[in-house]
């Protein structure tokens, strides 16, 4: 984990809402695990104060790839800046995927914007077979991972609005996919990020299916660092603590770690 | 030429600090969290978050909104409890020479004496500062934080029960500060510090719910700097006993402004967010200042608002 | 599709205003100098620059410093006086169709007491906001605002003195403003209005003087927004009249904050000086708002916080 | 006086710390007067808060200009503008300077970027003579008037550290011009602007020689239209107020009008 000042090699919009944003960060490249991510100050005034974080989405070579949504005034500002431009960045932080074991069937499921973590395990998931399911709005709000990790991956896609692909919640495709297996429910590991309804259902069907399921969440943080206790969420009953830090404990976690009552 | 090496070193009362800035409670961890980013051994001292008998689980989420040039926090008082820090994190911190004082918050004024015992003679803690103002508390805590009486109990039993320097750290939501460090000077304290969160909210347009879970928090960050510097210079007027100067100090010049108004130190809180390198930054700034200003000892600068001494 | 068109009009007891967003005192002069610059007659109410029996000339410069998301301001008060106000600002002011409030400020109590005789019966005069919170002046003020009697007090006096609607505004320089606000009720106040500014200082660093002539200054603008919204959720919850939520309001968002938290109204202030537009597109945005979730009375989202309403 | 979102049409350092911006300005830049200024909101964010006053340097079409010195926050970030990007303006603003009588002589002194409103002034004054004194830190400091406004205008310059021209304050050219004179001193008019120190030199001069004298001041502004009383400066004992109001009663005021002792 350090502090510091990164070089903007290329900051592109790659569809309606969403930005790629290539930092040279030669050292955090190198070290940073899929899951893990990075606090970027994107202003030098006081405000917006905080830190934002944003998973890592990849890396290539001596880059380390940002996947962002423009939702705010922050995220704003990351959209204005361009080619040469630095932001402090404190990274990598927390704790990343488990890497799958080799044996069973590998599932990534993504939803919007959450894709950003599990693109990076993707591209580091190269010897393994995986299957990867996203949702998203329409087809303009398609991510194609290929231009975010410069590998090409088949994406079972899911739309809102049946634009492209499965209509409806991407968690279909996904209970399609198991319904439609015989084998050892166990020998299936999912890895998820995405938006908390969708985060719900998929903890609801691990609960009955009882796979090996992984989430990144999100949390509204402070520190990065496990130091103000801010990001907490509520630990499954039974647990030895009663919150977990997402910036510390995650922002990987057992999907049945968390008390989703709660999320 | 021959750079000015300025001495930097201050004393609250019985407290020896190699220099004036510190890290306040519950903004920096246990120190340990930013063992990678910053080197512990060059702070003035380190002041851990707020521990208590039990530990604390805290509050429901959300805890912490950003706010203009601020954050609302309501933590909780989240805390691993007296016994985890002095079994876990004690003997980690101790192999830092940097001095660690440590936070303590009680629900009942047995509590802070029993906490206060308990630290008694024990070997790397070098004070205790009293949180008699924590806003996101519902017992406890601020209510002793208002009431001159209270804050002047709480702070006489943790003399009796203690061997320590004792500051105590006030709140700045009441009327007139000065009576509550009046009232906490009469009774002890060696020091106090301030200021801790003004009490604020933030509410949802969409859900039309408070931003935290606990609908109210403490404000933090540059935002309420201009109220705690008018505080600390309001103290450091009425009481003869060091103040320690904290709220919004982001980097040298913010520390300097609180040092001219009379505080002898300083506690850096929500700027290690923004800036993890935010205290050796502003020791760095501050040397630099007294290096310009052919300034020998830190302390030469310290309440003269207005004198403008032409040193 | 048709578009709704959300009633906006709120009632402050006897007081009928036609949108709830008016401007607040000290920060848009007499009304006239934003003439250029805002259709005025779109505003809920313009509240004057505080004004006195006799003319002020306030306090020597520097009188304004900014600080992060904020300003500090030690105005002092300056005015033209009751006798020129009366003279040369009402009857300009007298031809706009909105209402306009007279910010009155004593230095003792029968001197509000005078001034709210003078404005008794006066045509253009909607109603008066008793200013007992100022920090810039030596006397009265401030000494007022922190005592729940003597704000009483004044409050009776003025009520005693005029037929007009009297909102009495608050200082939030106190340790409980419930207090002082359930005094000023009881002693007749047709409503409240809260947050005056928040004391505050800043020290230049290299002078090592205060930044501003009078030490202390009043603390406005974003960084005390989230303070201001606490307390007037603290105050709608402890009194029966309306409350008119003031404090750091730039956008319509902010101002939805305040009706959530049970404001009858708001008052924009310092917002004038980086946006002179402000008090306009905050109204935009909540008919917007209003227009988006099907709400026809501004009134049906004031103090639901929490509530959660599916309308 | 309007509120505008103005284009930067250019943005250039001029010298070791000065900058001129080209705003696209048709209506401003028609209607500006001389000694009069514009507030500038620089940041979206709430941080810097304020607007920052600046006097308006000259014009040139539908171009108004403003030359200035990078000191803080607010100023920083100006500098870094770029061809394209929007400001709020809010101007022309305040009064401006009174037309010199056409008979006697004019003279103008500027010290630093004090030069700002006087080479607007230099501007309109074309079918009048005048001279220009202008006084700098050193050689590198100097504001050439040329490449501001784009007309060449013959300037005696001053310099602290006598790197060029005389060395020493302006003023003391100024009192050269005024002791090398016979003629009646009455029929100097003087307008100037800079720093405090030459300011209260050339009001102490003036009070001997009563010379004609108008200067542009500065103060702390919020409003910038006379509403927040927040930019007073004390009047001159005698005068009918006790402080004027730069942004409105000002910023050029007749050098008597002050109060000096207390400036
Ligand atoms: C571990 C982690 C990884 C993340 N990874 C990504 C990513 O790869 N790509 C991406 O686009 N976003 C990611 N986010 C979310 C991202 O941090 C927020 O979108 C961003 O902070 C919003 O900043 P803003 O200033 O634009 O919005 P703001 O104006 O601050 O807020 C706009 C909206 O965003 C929400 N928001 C603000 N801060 C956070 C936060 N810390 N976490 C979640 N929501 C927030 C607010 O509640 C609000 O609804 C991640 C968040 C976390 C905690
Ligand atoms: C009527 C008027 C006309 C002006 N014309 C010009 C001009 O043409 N060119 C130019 O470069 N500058 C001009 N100034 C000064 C200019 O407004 C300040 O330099 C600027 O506001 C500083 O902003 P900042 O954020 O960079 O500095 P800050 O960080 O705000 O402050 C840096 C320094 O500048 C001083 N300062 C801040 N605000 C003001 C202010 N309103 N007035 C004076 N000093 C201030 C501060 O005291 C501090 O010493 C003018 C000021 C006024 C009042
Ligand atoms: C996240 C957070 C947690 C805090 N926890 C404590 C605490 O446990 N005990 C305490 O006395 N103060 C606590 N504080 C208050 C700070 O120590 C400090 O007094 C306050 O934040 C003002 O300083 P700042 O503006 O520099 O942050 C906390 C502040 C924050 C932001
Ligand atoms: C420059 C200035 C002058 C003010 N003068 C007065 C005044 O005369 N009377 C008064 O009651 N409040 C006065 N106030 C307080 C404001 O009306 C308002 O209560 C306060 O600024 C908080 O609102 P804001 O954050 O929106 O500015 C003044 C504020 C400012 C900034
Ligand atoms: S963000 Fe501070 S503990 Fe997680
Ligand atoms: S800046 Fe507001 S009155 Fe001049």
């Amino acid at each position: 984990m350090k502090e510091q000042q990164l070089e903007i090699v290329f900051n592109r919009q790659i569809n309606s809402n969403a930005w790629l944003m290539g930092l040279n960060a030669p050292e955090m490249a190198k070290s940073a695990r899929p899951g893990q991510f990075v606090m970027i100050r994107v202003s030098r005034s006081m405000h917006p104060l905080l830190r934002r974080p944003f998973s890592i989405c990849g890396t290539k070579d001596t880059l380390m790839l940002i996947l962002y949504r423009v939702v705010g005034q922050g995220t704003a500002i990351m959209a204005h800046a361009s080619h040469g431009q630095k932001f402090s960045v404190l990274g990598p932080l927390g704790r990343g995927f488990t890497f799958p074991d080799a044996e069973g069937s590998i599932v990534l499921v993504g939803g919007g914007i959450g894709v950003a973590p599990l693109f990076f395990l993707a591209q580091n998931l190269k010897k393994h077979r995986f299957l990867f399911m996203a949702g998203f709005g329409s087809a303009d709000e398609i991510i194609p991972v290929g231009e975010v990790i410069g590998t090409q991956i088949d994406v079972s896609i899911a739309t809102d609005d049946g634009s492209i692909g499965h209509k409806g919640p991407v968690t279909e495709l996904l209970e399609k996919y198991i319904a439609g297996r015989d084998i050892n429910k166990k020998a299936i590991s999912l890895f998820t990020c995405g938006p908390k309804p969708m985060l719900k259902r998929i903890a609801d069907m691990s609960k009955d299916q009882r796979f090996w399921c992984e989430v990144s969440l999100e949390a509204s943080m402070a520190c990065g660092v496990g130091a103000c206790q801010g990001c907490a969420v509520k630990a499954a009953s039974g647990k030895d603590k009663a919150y977990y830090h997402v910036c510390k404990d995650g922002p990987v976690f057992a999907i049945t770690s968390i008390d989703w009552a709660s999320y | 030429m021959n750079q000015l090496t300025p001495d930097l070193s201050v004393k609250l009362g019985p407290l020896e600090l190699q220099n004036p800035v510190m890290t306040s409670s519950g903004t920096f961890g246990y120190g340990l969290e930013f063992d990678e980013l910053v080197d512990l051994n060059l702070l003035g001292a380190i002041v851990v978050k707020g521990i208590s008998l039990k530990p604390m689980t805290g509050n429901p989420p959300p805890r912490i909104v950003e706010t203009p040039c601020g954050m609302l926090n309501a933590i909780g008082l989240a805390n691993v409890g007296l016994e985890a820090f002095l079994k876990e994190k004690l003997p980690k911190l101790r192999k830092f020479r940097t001095k660690v004082i440590v936070n303590i918050y009680g629900h009942h004024i047995d509590e802070y004496a029993e906490l206060a015992s308990a630290l008694k003679g024990v070997d790397g803690v070098a004070a205790l500062e009293v949180n008699v103002s924590c806003p996101n508390v519902e017992q406890g805590g601020m209510a002793f934080g208002v009431d001159p009486d209270a804050s002047a109990r709480v702070t006489e039993q943790v003399r009796k029960s203690t061997d320590k320097p004792v500051i105590v750290k006030l709140s700045p939501n009441v009327t007139d500060i000065r009576i509550i460090a009046k009232a906490v000077e009469s009774a002890g304290a060696h020091a106090v510090s301030l200021i801790n969160t003004l009490t604020g909210m933030a509410i949802d347009i969409e859900t039309r719910k408070p931003k935290l879970a606990n609908i109210r928090g403490g404000l933090s960050g540059p935002a309420i700097k201009p109220v705690a510097l008018h505080m600390v210079y309001q103290v450091a007027n009425a009481v003869d006993i060091p103040v320690v100067g904290i709220g919004g100090i982001v980097d040298y010049r913010d520390a300097l402004e609180f040092f001219i108004a009379g505080a002898r130190a300083v506690e850096i809180g929500t700027a290690n967010f923004v800036n993890p390198r935010a205290t050796l930054d502003i020791l760095e700034g501050i040397t630099e200042y007294c290096q310009q200003k052919g300034i020998h000892h830190i302390t030469d600068i310290m309440a003269t608002l207005g004198s403008n001494l032409h040193i």
